[in-house]
């Protein structure tokens, strides 16, 4: 199996679909001639000509909706914008059309639609192009908001949402982007959507994390065990839908909860989470459940993004504080 | 045509004049006198389900909607320049044209007593819902070219919206990339002179809507909208273009919304009504009226026969439409997604809990 | 004290500012001549002139960023968008500018601005004419978002947003514009921004609310009462700040709390008072707190509207089976 | 002139060739010898500050940057058009503007190794901090000059923005707005032909970008970019036309961007040697100080001072920018809201407790 790093195995779904069906096809700025600004569809233009693969110009809501136009004529538009943050100018298209086509027609147009966002910092970028939104976006009734933290997860959930008869958001975490390297299938095999995965089992606690985070985070279950805390790791991988069994389970094994995010705290991914664990598990909590997230704040420019990002040990503190807390 | 016709020299187009006479007859359609007289009978069926779904929502039968009455022209004479298989991207104001491609009256009734199915038009793959938010609609007009050009089709895609609908950001990327891909569309704004309360000339600065083609480098062409056959006219020259790969063209109908913007609104709030008088007599629909007389096609008895007939099916498809209640609570949930999410499922049986106490009680 | 809806607290607010600030300016679509299509600013422009209170093009993204640009160079803009529906073509400018302005310029440039929006359902209106989506706008950093939910609170919490020196959103519940009249003062008087009201005291249950759902609550409160049931309402009346000592201090006494509002369950309002209610009084919970919300779907037309609204009868019985629940 | 260059007849207006020879003599700005060797000063000033910030950003000194190289001409010409009492609205790529506004090297580098002061320019108070969403800004300037005349005040507002910022909603919807409220405005495109790897041409089908000024009834005007003479009698005549009251205009800069689009940009992936190279003599440095020096205003000793001393200041400023470290918890705080609401002292008191965990352990 060749390894890949999460850029590539984002290619390899992306190739593989552009093969695989005529109707795929995949645009947004720069990512013919130029490949994208991370290079994720470099050379595809190349393999399958300008009609398949193109440029488009700068102006994010018509890149949207004239991909519901294709979608609804039987297309299945692949789209990246360029920067999560550079998706607000879209904003208008994907909560008045794209999330609401099906239901407004009764099912009668559908949008396939997939709209690939680069998201979250810790990249030591310029202004809007380190956020974390995605609890903005999984708000929208009729949207699909998937976030991988692998390049097995990537590749294989990309598949699935190119191949999903609903529009999905498919946020890719710049930070893992080239920072490490998986096994992965050449050939095509699909992860399904809505589906977390616990990628370490524990007892004591349970940590819920996504994306970018998911590093951090097995870096603090590390640091954790060897505090001689066993600390259960969730990959959410889907934040809509979201997978309430899985945490579920784990939540009434450990009876600790923490929700690690890049976004910030207020109306943000943990809250859902707790909301849901307090609906149907509210008596195993042992403990108040803890947000390990952004602040309230605009995302700093780099000299201060390292006190807005959360680490491992800022993971560690807070996984001790939460064990430590009296039941 | 379309070139000559240029509205930076002040030019449009008109073939038909208000006294009913034809004045240009260059650019006269070719047009037998049953298709001409077919569409001012599609006209007339317009006005009339128009008028009626009025009185309608003032008996409280249906809800607030649009009022269309003075564009019919403009939307039956683009819509008849098309094929059946060319795609309609619909605003909200013109149900001639919804009705010519093949929309029901019923439908249109059902929509606006507020139920999704009323955009469901079996057998009419090709003309979208109703698009609400001004002007968002033209960018998937753009998409769907797009899609035609990519799958190599000949059909073209006619894209309605307001003189409101030019002054969104949509309106310029929708334009934008239809001319740099070349997409096959035509865009036909409906300039009825007001956006709710704003007078045109104080949507933009620009002289015409039309000379807004220039920012795209696409033909622009201004034309009576209350003549249909200036309308039919210039949309099929803008069909043939664009079907014929040279790229999108735009279309300014310059027409007048003799009614108010929707049954909630109350235009003496802010235009004057010498400004209504003075449009009266331009009423689309006399016009063509007044021409069909004169030549022998057209007589009151023929009117009071077709006035009858779609007052019949107007009313007809309200008696219909008064039979439906409410929307059942599963349709909520089930045309979210292809597949219902456990949310979804969790949410629903929890309201249903409800629901059983309630009748319980 | 004259006897006002909320329709004229708001419009007494605003003459009361336009009046007293040269720098006010009210503006919109359709809010000149017309008087707005609720007629919330009728006879201002007559009585301000057309420089102080205009039409503007059809064009959401302008009418904000035009905002931004006024507001920094000393101007106090009151802008409308006509319904909270179509504030998404703007929503590149809220995100990225007027939220972000202050920070980004370390307080050299600030936005005091304020956006009204009217939202919310239950009045049989068309398509994005009855959204509920503050959830979405609170979880923007640097933004205030302001609910009133009586004409007495609309008129004082509108004069201290205009006064306020950070981007307000107001939000109107258009169900409530002509629902009621209350006493309100004919003079100015201020509500401070980011404090909710306990508007009725009760024993047993805590219930929070806002804007429309506010009548449903007193109503189902009142419900309640005649079942025995002793039920604490709030009012949030701000939704950023959200005021969670008095949460807290209610849930404390309570032990019990349910969340009433419009918009979307999942990442919606409840789910972030669940989640600080967690934090700082999980001890304090006797049972699961529960969510009365919207679904996650689109809104329907009105023909399905009375499913999705929460009414009291639905309150009464969620406060029930709240109450019903062993600790 | 503002007219007399059409842009739809492909008039371009040029003052000064490449050769450094004055070819029009009609539109010459009356400037006197000293302004004009400042002006290249500053250009020089901005060039070098550039070239230098490349080299920093390769040493990781700051971060990713774009890159000015070619568009100073532009930049400073129009910029020196102006009154210290006017509006600046920044995009980013205006280098030579900012600095002749007043704004520092310092500063520029500064925000490039990621600190929010380095958009706060002490006694600046009309100068914007830069724009990353491409387009957005505009409609900033339309609300400024809004203001500006609301408050009867005689300034004015220049807002650029690039080729690529042509495509947004936000451009129409600005330029819209300024036309409409006549708002004192000059719309300054910087067309450096490149929008990221996007190629003008694939950006929009229109012959010119300031043919788009037709669509919002503005006069718009196409100058040569790399001609500081240009670009300046056309700023100053549009500064007097849009001061007078008579509304915004659109001036494109036709122009070149010469380096790669930031540090992080590789051209050679989507622009072909060849191009680059048939630019190279247009350099806008290159063809002033030719004029200069043939009229024995410059020479090499005054280029090789000048370079030096522009050097010298990049230098200092990069390692007075050096010192600086990380921003401090506080000010993430402490700048979002005139008050300092609960939830961020909440937030920043549990980060500080974790803090000192930290410390302690
Ligand atoms: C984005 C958006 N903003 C505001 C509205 C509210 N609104 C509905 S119709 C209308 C006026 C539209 O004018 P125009 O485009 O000329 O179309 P017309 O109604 O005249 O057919 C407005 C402002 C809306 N539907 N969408
Ligand atoms: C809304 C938005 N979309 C995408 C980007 C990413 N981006 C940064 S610069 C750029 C190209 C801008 O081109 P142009 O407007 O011509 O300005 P130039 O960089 O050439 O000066 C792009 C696409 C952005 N900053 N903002
Ligand atoms: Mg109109
Ligand atoms: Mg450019």
């Amino acid at each position: 199996m060749p390894a890949m790093n999460l850029v590539q195995a984002i290619q390899s779904a992306l190739d593989f679909k552009l093969g695989d069906d005529e109707r795929v096809l995949v645009f947004g700025e720069d990512v013919g001639l130029e490949g994208g600004v991370f290079r994720v569809t470099q050379g595809l233009q190349e393999k399958y000509g300008e009609r398949r693969v193109f440029d488009t110009p700068l102006a994010e809501s018509v890149i949207v909706g004239a991909g519901l136009g294709m979608a609804v004529a039987g297309l299945r538009p692949v789209l990246e914008i360029q920067f999560c943050g550079f998706i607000y100018p879209a904003m208008n298209q994907l909560v008045t059309h794209v999330s609401r086509m099906r239901n407004r027609s009764r099912g009668a147009f559908t949008v396939p639609l997939v709209i690939r966002l680069p998201y979250g910092g810790g990249i030591q970028a310029l202004e809007l192009h380190s956020e974390s939104m995605e609890a903005m976006l999984a708000h929208i009734p009729g949207l699909k908001v998937v976030i991988p933290s692998t390049p097995y997860d990537a590749k294989g959930l990309l598949i699935s949402a190119i191949e999903s008869e609903d529009p999905v958001l498919f946020m890719e975490p710049k930070k893992v982007y080239r920072a490490f390297r998986q096994e992965v299938p050449a050939e095509a095999y699909r992860i399904p959507l809505g589906k977390a995965s616990v990628v370490q089992s524990g007892t004591r606690l349970t940590l819920v994390a996504y994306g970018a985070m998911m590093r951090v985070a097995r870096q603090a279950v590390e640091l954790a065990a060897q505090e001689g805390l066993s600390v259960e790791l969730i990959d959410l991988r889907s934040i809509y839908p979201l997978d309430t069994e899985t945490l579920l389970e784990s939540v009434k094994k450990t009876g600790r909860l923490a929700v690690l995010h890049e976004g910030p705290t207020s109306f943000g991914v943990a809250a859902e989470i707790i909301a849901r664990v307090n609906e149907e598990a509210l008596y195993w909590l042992e403990a108040p459940p803890r947000r390990i997230t952004g602040f309230d704040t605009v995302m700093p420019l780099p000299m201060g993004e390292q006190h807005y990002m959360p680490t491992p040990e800022r993971v560690l503190y807070e996984l001790i504080q939460l064990h430590n807390q009296a039941e | 045509m379309l070139t000559s016709y240029d509205p930076l020299k002040g030019k449009r187009l008109q073939i038909l004049a208000e006294s009913g006479r034809i004045v240009n007859r260059k650019h006269l359609p070719e047009w037998t006198d049953e298709a001409l007289v077919e569409a001012y009978r599609l006209m007339l069926r317009a006005r009339v389900a128009d008028e009626k779904a009025l009185l309608f929502q003032r008996q409280k039968r249906i809800h607030t909607l649009p009022v269309n009455k003075g564009q019919e022209a403009a939307a039956v004479g683009s819509a008849l320049a098309l094929e059946p298989a060319d795609w309609m991207v619909q605003s909200y104001r013109e149900l001639g044209a919804v009705l010519q491609k093949g929309g029901t009256i019923r439908n249109h009734l059902l929509y606006f007593k507020g139920s999704e199915w009323g955009s469901v038009h079996p057998g009419l793959p090709r003309l979208l819902p109703l698009s609400v938010p001004i002007g968002s609609q033209i960018t998937h007009a753009a998409g769907i070219g797009h899609a035609i050009r990519y799958q190599g089709g000949s059909e073209v895609v006619i894209c309605y919206f307001g003189d409101g609908g030019t002054s969104q950001g949509d309106f310029h990327e929708g334009l934008n990339w239809a001319a740099v891909f070349k997409c096959p569309v035509i865009f036909f704004c409906m300039n009825n002179q007001y956006a709710i309360s704003l007078n045109r000339r104080h949507q933009t600065a620009s002289a015409t809507l039309a000379q807004k083609a220039v920012a795209y480098g696409m033909p622009g062409i201004q034309v009576d909208g209350n003549d249909l056959l200036a309308v039919h006219a210039a949309t099929r020259a803008a069909a043939e273009h664009v079907r014929s790969g040279q790229g999108p063209v735009l279309i300014e109908a310059y027409t007048y919304r003799m009614g108010p913007h929707t049954t909630a609104d109350d235009p003496s709030l802010y235009r004057p009504k010498e400004e209504e008088e003075e449009w009266a007599p331009r009423d689309p629909l006399l016009r063509l009226r007044l021409h069909l007389e004169s030549r022998g096609l057209w007589d009151s008895a023929r009117e009071d026969e077709s006035r009858a007939a779609a007052t019949a099916e107007t009313d007809a498809a309200m008696r219909e439409v008064d039979e439906l209640h409410e929307t059942p609570l599963d349709e909520i949930f089930a045309h979210q997604y292809s597949d219902r999410p456990a949310e979804l499922r969790r949410q629903q049986a929890a309201y249903e809990a409800y629901l059983q106490w309630k009748e319980a009680r």
